[in-house]
């Protein structure tokens, strides 16, 4: 084009593939079978809620009508699309026991941020700006105390006392007129429901913070027990978690938020209103004190539409189900794995939708780490569950099986892990060989961090 | 029961061996006060069938329109094998790839992706992206902010993204960032001088290419005035640009962070999202970028592998440290976008951007003929956009349009008040000469009968 | 160059490794005289963009219609989960799988597919499929006149489909078989009486369940009076009927065949293809068969193994002796009917049937309240079809249904002059009582409007 | 329902699986990876033509307007289904360079049958009932003669000389009045192009009798010559090789027929007519001299659709390139590999788009057979070509690289036969075990046909 100058052109040769669509296709295909996935391989790992992905929920998103829309085309062209956000944000005020709902943010980290972010919005507007500090147990996602300091506060944690609740005491001598807010999942990553929860509230409440709800574990509770009710002000939901939108290898997930009376005003913005059956985008105009926008156009629309497909295929009883057999896949394994001798980090508890075991003892007694039962896992064919999360237990395991495995399958998790706490005693080595059936040996990470190499070179 | 496999008897059996006599009792430590009224707000279930209908309705229910929208979203073609392949279960349905053994295919695929990210920018390093562009121009600013080490300043010419700049107001606040914006002249860029004025004691200066009307800033002068003044400078970049023009790399000293909206690789308008961003940078500078990084190693045995490196950056590990609170990334996305680049190669990816050029070179050329309707930069090189004023009231001739089943472009005054007659419009390589015809005529039959007649909309037959 | 991947440099090195200096003499052994001029019927090429949206707006542009068309294609609910893994590229493009070892993934969906039909039939074995229902059916004919091994005399009621016996008529015309076709009575179904009287010598019955007319032939009886004349019984089914219904295998002494068309499990309309036939039998007629035959065995290591088995009965063994010409079956169809079957289950599947009856019989009853509205045989038994009888021509009530968007059912007139006033209409598990509403009131006002006016197709708003 | 009495219910229990969806999605999501697949594996299946399938063909065909349309809704409501259908038509008319296309036959068999049946068709319309044989190549696909005695023929079959080609001195012995017809693949199943062709005509045509086409080699001459040119009166093209749609595990194929002048009024019916740009099925009704019909519909209209989109994609300088570089790469392999040491079952000749080998010679030698290597390639990541046929020519294994695979692809297959050419000599062991990588080790094919297990049974 002559109309460009030359000085504004590209100079240096761009390095992608020249291959045929064929090559590409083989490339990729065969890539693709050099992972596990919930499609292929049972997935407990913690605190992810790795259940089946509905294909229909794919289906309906990746509908041509749904997929053409420009974000900036006007609302009247885009009724049918509005209208499935706002019944979902209905949806999810229900489940979550708020007054309100924005979609927007794109991931769980984010709705944390946008939480936040409206905790200090509300401060801030009440001139309450002596509120520095949140407060986050010690058990917390590090998402939590990430997320606090790019909201401007600092950190201050808290310890969990030995059944894995929150320790009412410390919390007591923590909370004080400093306290913007408390971030708390719970259940917990500890696997745990924890009992104080009203107790909590009452405190940080008392001393004028406000309560967030990471709603990570969200699955332990659907259709169960409302955050609302719990006392807290504000959530995020993280929709790849507890309404089954895919977890594409790494994203995107959505992390919509809800929020009570107080924060209402300070919702980020776009969100869905309706009037006379017609949808529209409520902005700035509307919300002035919204904390603003934290995407380009409306957050991840494609992940949205997905959970409102599995929120209308559950339904109202189907909802609940969700948490009863979550919570009861887990207690059999966690019931089953603590027969076969594994030690669970809380015993004496009930699991919720996940729980956690330690290897402390095991490692003492024959060297065998977290790592070696996960690796030696996925030679049987099983994914690893979350290992060595939360940090504060040593050699943990995180399993979280999710309602939609089936018995077969978990009694044949069981039974590889029998086989593996039977190796551990009398056959070390395979453990600590494993995996032996991947298309790699144990990667060296180390090697990974310490001679960098993120691109392709020509010439290496 | 939808995706729940338990028969009654799997559920007795279970029951039996936790040694309790109802799935109620498994709640026993939920404080009975708290437990859930039924969600009147959820509706009985539908079953696949209904909703797919449901669905099917709603997808359709608006119709199709014929769209010169841009603006940070541009429709391009994405070859049938994208998505076939990027919604295979492996992809589709892993996790982030924590078990590197168990996910060689992701990992391999993210490695590919910062490697082609790499060279497109032109820089040396690339993470395995963050959610889109606008916020991860906000990550982009934070990490120059982290590497200036002194400032907190941050020049951001007017001709970002209107609403990336406010993204990156809602993110960076809260830290006492400061956002110095640089308003642009009569001819759409900002003055390199007035620049160069403002950068003094700054962090970073935000370079857009093309900037938010389409057009090219001066772009290696922007890059040297950041360098002089001690200050980084980053490259917000259409990935599709950097094909055919000089992507950050290759402007003036270089930039020191590109960043960006990876939606034109790939990803589908669906309305906004998921898009992802992408983010590159200096080697040195590695070990403050955000988000996921996948470097390739060996195995004990000495075979290639890849996994996830440099986490003690990230916020599972050093939490409140962590150089952003970032965790999932947009995946998906990047796996259609690596499929998407490795399918049309440099040849296809540069003939993209010059179509679209063209295309909009000839929507310019044939609208810039209708009375009422000119080029607001004539001359001024472009992408592929371009902002047109007219004589008419501009919201009314989109409305006129839409009933003609147009998207004319967007409307660019609630954001620039000087240009409150502007409309911007785009033309990717999926627009054909007949498109741009059809448009054309409605334009200016539009446009002529607007100076006559009140504004309404009508719908021709 | 669309899907070729050669490099000039590769052209030229693999020319010299032959020891040629063009692509032209590789051909030299073709008489010149033979070599194509420029192929003036094929267009210049189109990229895939162009392509797609030729074929999009082809695809759209007679726009949607609310069907209530059967006749021997059925609209079912596929759910979304069995073509997004039958389109698996190791599904899609692989071929028969003549090399077991490389071939377990679709070997052991076969088998799984064939065990799924020999239950669904009721019958002992299954093949792996065949084209469609109606070459299936002529392939059935020619499997029993093999085993019958005397008589080449067929009875087949005229109830059986009648686009199935012109096609089992150029099929097996050449080989002297004769088709004795029973007239049915005015109920829509053969007599067993005259049926009995015509199976003295003959070869074998087909009994249709449903038949076309969706009525249920009096079946037990049928395939008593062809056992009992020393014929085989031919059953010629709708797959989800069998779910509910009887099958093959439960009539009276059971039939010695099964086949049947297979798309209504889990094959999209698609305009009448590619579609699958099912065929299943008795193990001792196993030899038989024709088409492909999946078995279970094990490998050297005595690890379970499928193959195909029994290709001493086909044409690429047996060549002229050959069972049949059958080479390809209809492998993906098979694969998303597994899938579908699968995913369904015994219940499902049931309920597909049973919720098909359920609409038609309230379709039925709510279209005959329309005064001349009648149905043709009330109170019979039906599956998921039923004829109605029109007091205006059938021809122009369809028409007029067409202007608003529905397909009412099919004129049997053509191919049954006694019903020239015969609508077949059929309503799935697909359509809601809302799609009946709709159908029911605009066949009402047509109805009655053209009593009244001469025909014409009108569009109301 | 209470409208259908009892005895016509279902009493036996069907036996399908009762699994959840994620079951489901799992099983046969491993199931696909125990395949071979284009998309996964060079396949040089001979004979076959396993090119790659674009997705843009599927993705066209699966456009919900072309699923969702009834076979039997009127004309006016398919105009753009129609389109495609006459416009493939006017495609294949040119490249076969025939007078009339009927796309309906579903596979090439029967397309076969449908061509075979005209033949039959003419002759009877003529009165001229004393042609009661066809003429058979000895190399002919087994389709060929099966097909002529389901048409009600005899079948002689004819030699082919020392070259490969058709031996005339038997030909004009065999050639009388008794003679319908002839059928002929050229080129042919030994991979050479019968240079005897024209005269090969002449003898049948002087005869009275017919000529057939078999157009399952088509690829090797797309563009290049057409099957009309050659006298051919009538062909069957098949789509799934030449136009490049799925295999699917052995189908839906379509194998459209062809023809010239004489065969036009028995056309297999439906096919696709247009008049003032509308179009419109041609049937019985307007056809009465037609064969009839072969499907209960219009044959496999998805298939269709794709071999148009593939057609348009290559457009007509493409379609001439498919011969050229198929032509190409088989001609680069057979140089390679007979420079190995492997044997042409036909030195001397030029290859077509595939090519044959024998290993008679090395079996003597080593024992190691077509079998043997056909497993050893498997290991090595190939699919195996395709062995024992054509029968006549022993130990043969018949090579199709298709023109869709790179030099890169075409190398890495010749590196690995010069692996198996050496282990022949030195570890015939390897090949003898082979494969040991795949799902399963060497299938006992014969037990499978001794103890028949065609379906799943509950008490086994």
């Amino acid at each position: 084009a002559a109309d460009v100058p030359e000085a504004f052109l590209r100079r240096k040769p761009l390095l992608l593939p020249e291959v045929s669509e064929l090559q590409a296709v083989r490339h990729y295909t065969r890539l693709s079978q050099r992972n596990f996935a919930i499609d292929t391989h049972f997935y407990p790992l913690g605190s992810c809620t790795m259940k089946y992905n509905p294909r229909a929920s794919n289906a309906a998103a990746m509908l041509p009508g749904f997929l053409a829309r420009h974000p900036l085309s006007p609302e009247s062209t885009g009724q049918g699309f509005l209208a499935c956000l706002f019944e979902l944000q209905e949806i999810l005020k229900d489940v979550t026991g708020m007054k309100g709902v924005s979609l927007t943010p794109m991931a769980g980290a984010q709705g944390e941020f946008a939480g936040v972010a409206m905790i200090r919005a509300y401060h801030e507007a009440r001139g309450d700006n002596a509120r520095t500090e949140i407060l986050i147990p010690r058990a917390a996602h590090g998402t939590n105390p990430a997320t606090a300091v790019m909201c401007g506060y600092t950190v201050r944690e808290i310890d969990v006392d030995a059944d894995g609740d929150v320790d009412v005491e410390a919390l007591k001598k923590a909370v004080g007129p400093q306290t913007a807010g408390l971030m708390l999942t719970n259940p917990s990553t500890l696997g745990v429901f924890d009992r104080h929860i009203e107790e909590v509230a009452r405190l940080v409440h008392g001393a004028g913070g406000l309560l967030y709800y990471d709603g990570a574990n969200l699955n332990a509770i659907l259709g169960r027990v409302k955050p609302g009710d719990m006392g807290f002000d504000v959530i995020h939901l993280n929709l790849h978690k507890t309404f089954s939108t895919p977890h594409g290898g790494g994203g995107p997930g959505a992390g919509p938020v809800g929020v009570g009376e107080r924060l209402l005003p300070f919702l980020p913005v776009p969100f869905v209103g309706e009037r006379n059956g017609q949808y529209h985008w409520i902005t700035e105009k509307l919300r002035p004190q919204s904390i603003g926008r934290l995407s380009a156009h409306m957050g991840n629309a494609g992940v949205l539409l997905r959970a409102y497909v599995y929120a209308r295929l559950l339904g109202r009883k189907g909802m609940s189900r969700v948490a009863d057999y979550a919570v009861l896949n887990a207690n059999y394994l966690f019931e089953r794995l603590t027969a076969l001798g594994y030690a669970a980090a809380y015993p004496g508890r009930r699991a919720t939708h996940e729980f956690l075991l330690t290897l402390k003892d095991l490692k003492e007694k024959t060297t065998v780490t977290a790592t070696d039962v996960a690796k030696r896992l996925l030679d049987k064919g099983f994914h690893a569950p979350t290992v060595y999360f939360p940090l504060m237990v040593p050699e943990c395991l995180l399993i979280e099986p999710t309602e939609t495995e089936s018995l077969d399958d978990l009694d044949a998790f069981v039974g590889a892990m029998a086989e593996i706490w039977s190796d551990a005693h009398t056959a070390v080595d395979v453990l600590k060989n494993a995996p032996q059936k991947l298309p790699v040996r144990r990667v060296d990470e180390v090697r990974a961090a310490r001679d960098l190499d993120l691109v392709w070179r020509q010439a290496r | 029961m939808p995706f729940i496999p338990h028969t009654k008897a799997d559920v007795e059996r279970m029951l039996a061996t936790i040694g309790v006599d109802s799935v109620e009792k498994l709640f026993e430590e939920i404080p009975q006060s708290l437990r859930s009224a039924p969600l009147a707000g959820v509706p009985d279930a539908l079953n696949e069938q209904q909703v797919l209908r449901l669905m099917r309705e709603r997808a359709e229910q608006d119709g199709r329109f014929l769209n010169f929208l841009g603006a940070g979203a541009y429709e391009h073609h994405i070859p049938a094998a994208v998505w076939e392949l990027t919604t295979r279960g492996e992809f589709y349905t892993a996790y982030t790839p924590y078990q590197p053994e168990a996910s060689q295919g992701t990992l391999q695929m993210l490695y590919e992706f910062q490697s082609m990210i790499a060279s497109l920018t032109g820089m040396e390093v690339a993470n395995a992206s963050l959610y889109d562009g606008a916020s991860g121009l906000a990550e982009a600013i934070l990490m120059a902010v982290r590497l200036h080490g002194g400032s907190r300043r941050i020049v951001l010419p007017e001709t970002v993204h209107p609403v990336y700049r406010k993204v990156v107001h809602t993110i960076v606040r809260a830290q006492s960032i400061e956002l110095d914006v640089v308003p642009s002249g009569d001819d759409g860029v900002v003055d390199p001088a007035e620049v160069a004025a403002r950068m003094r004691g700054a962090a970073a200066l935000v370079i857009p290419m093309p900037n938010f009307f389409g057009r090219l800033e001066a772009l290696g002068e922007l890059a040297t005035v950041a360098k002089e003044a001690g200050a980084l400078s980053i490259g917000l970049v259409n990935p599709v640009a950097c094909a055919w023009l000089a992507p950050p790399g290759e402007w003036g000293p270089g930039c020191d962070i590109a960043v960006g909206e990876g939606q034109p690789l790939g990803a589908p308008l669906s309305s906004g999202g998921p898009y992802f961003g992408f983010l590159a940078a200096r080697q040195a500078h590695v070990r403050q970028m955000p988000g996921r990084i996948v470097g390739r190693t060996v195995d004990i045995d000495g075979k290639e592998a890849f996994t996830l490196t440099l986490q003690a950056r990230e916020q599972h590990i050093r939490r409140s440290k962590a150089t952003s609170n970032i965790c999932t990334n947009q995946g998906l996305l990047v796996t259609a976008a690596t499929i998407h680049m490795a399918l049309l190669g440099p040849a296809g990816l540069r003939g993209v951007a010059m179509a679209s050029h063209a295309n909009t070179a000839r929507l310019v050329a044939r609208l810039t003929r209708i009375p009422g309707v000119r080029n607001a930069f004539p001359g001024a090189p472009i992408f592929h956009e371009a902002l047109l004023r007219l004589d008419v009231p501009v919201g009314d001739v989109l409305r006129a349009l839409e009933a003609q089943g147009i998207l004319g472009g967007y409307a660019v005054g609630e954001h620039y008040p000087r240009w409150a007659d502007g409309l911007l419009v785009c033309a990717t390589e999926a627009k054909t000469d007949a498109d741009i015809e059809l448009f054309a005529t409605h334009l200016e039959r539009i446009v002529s009968k607007r100076r006559l007649d009140p504004p309404c909309a009508y719908k021709d037959s």
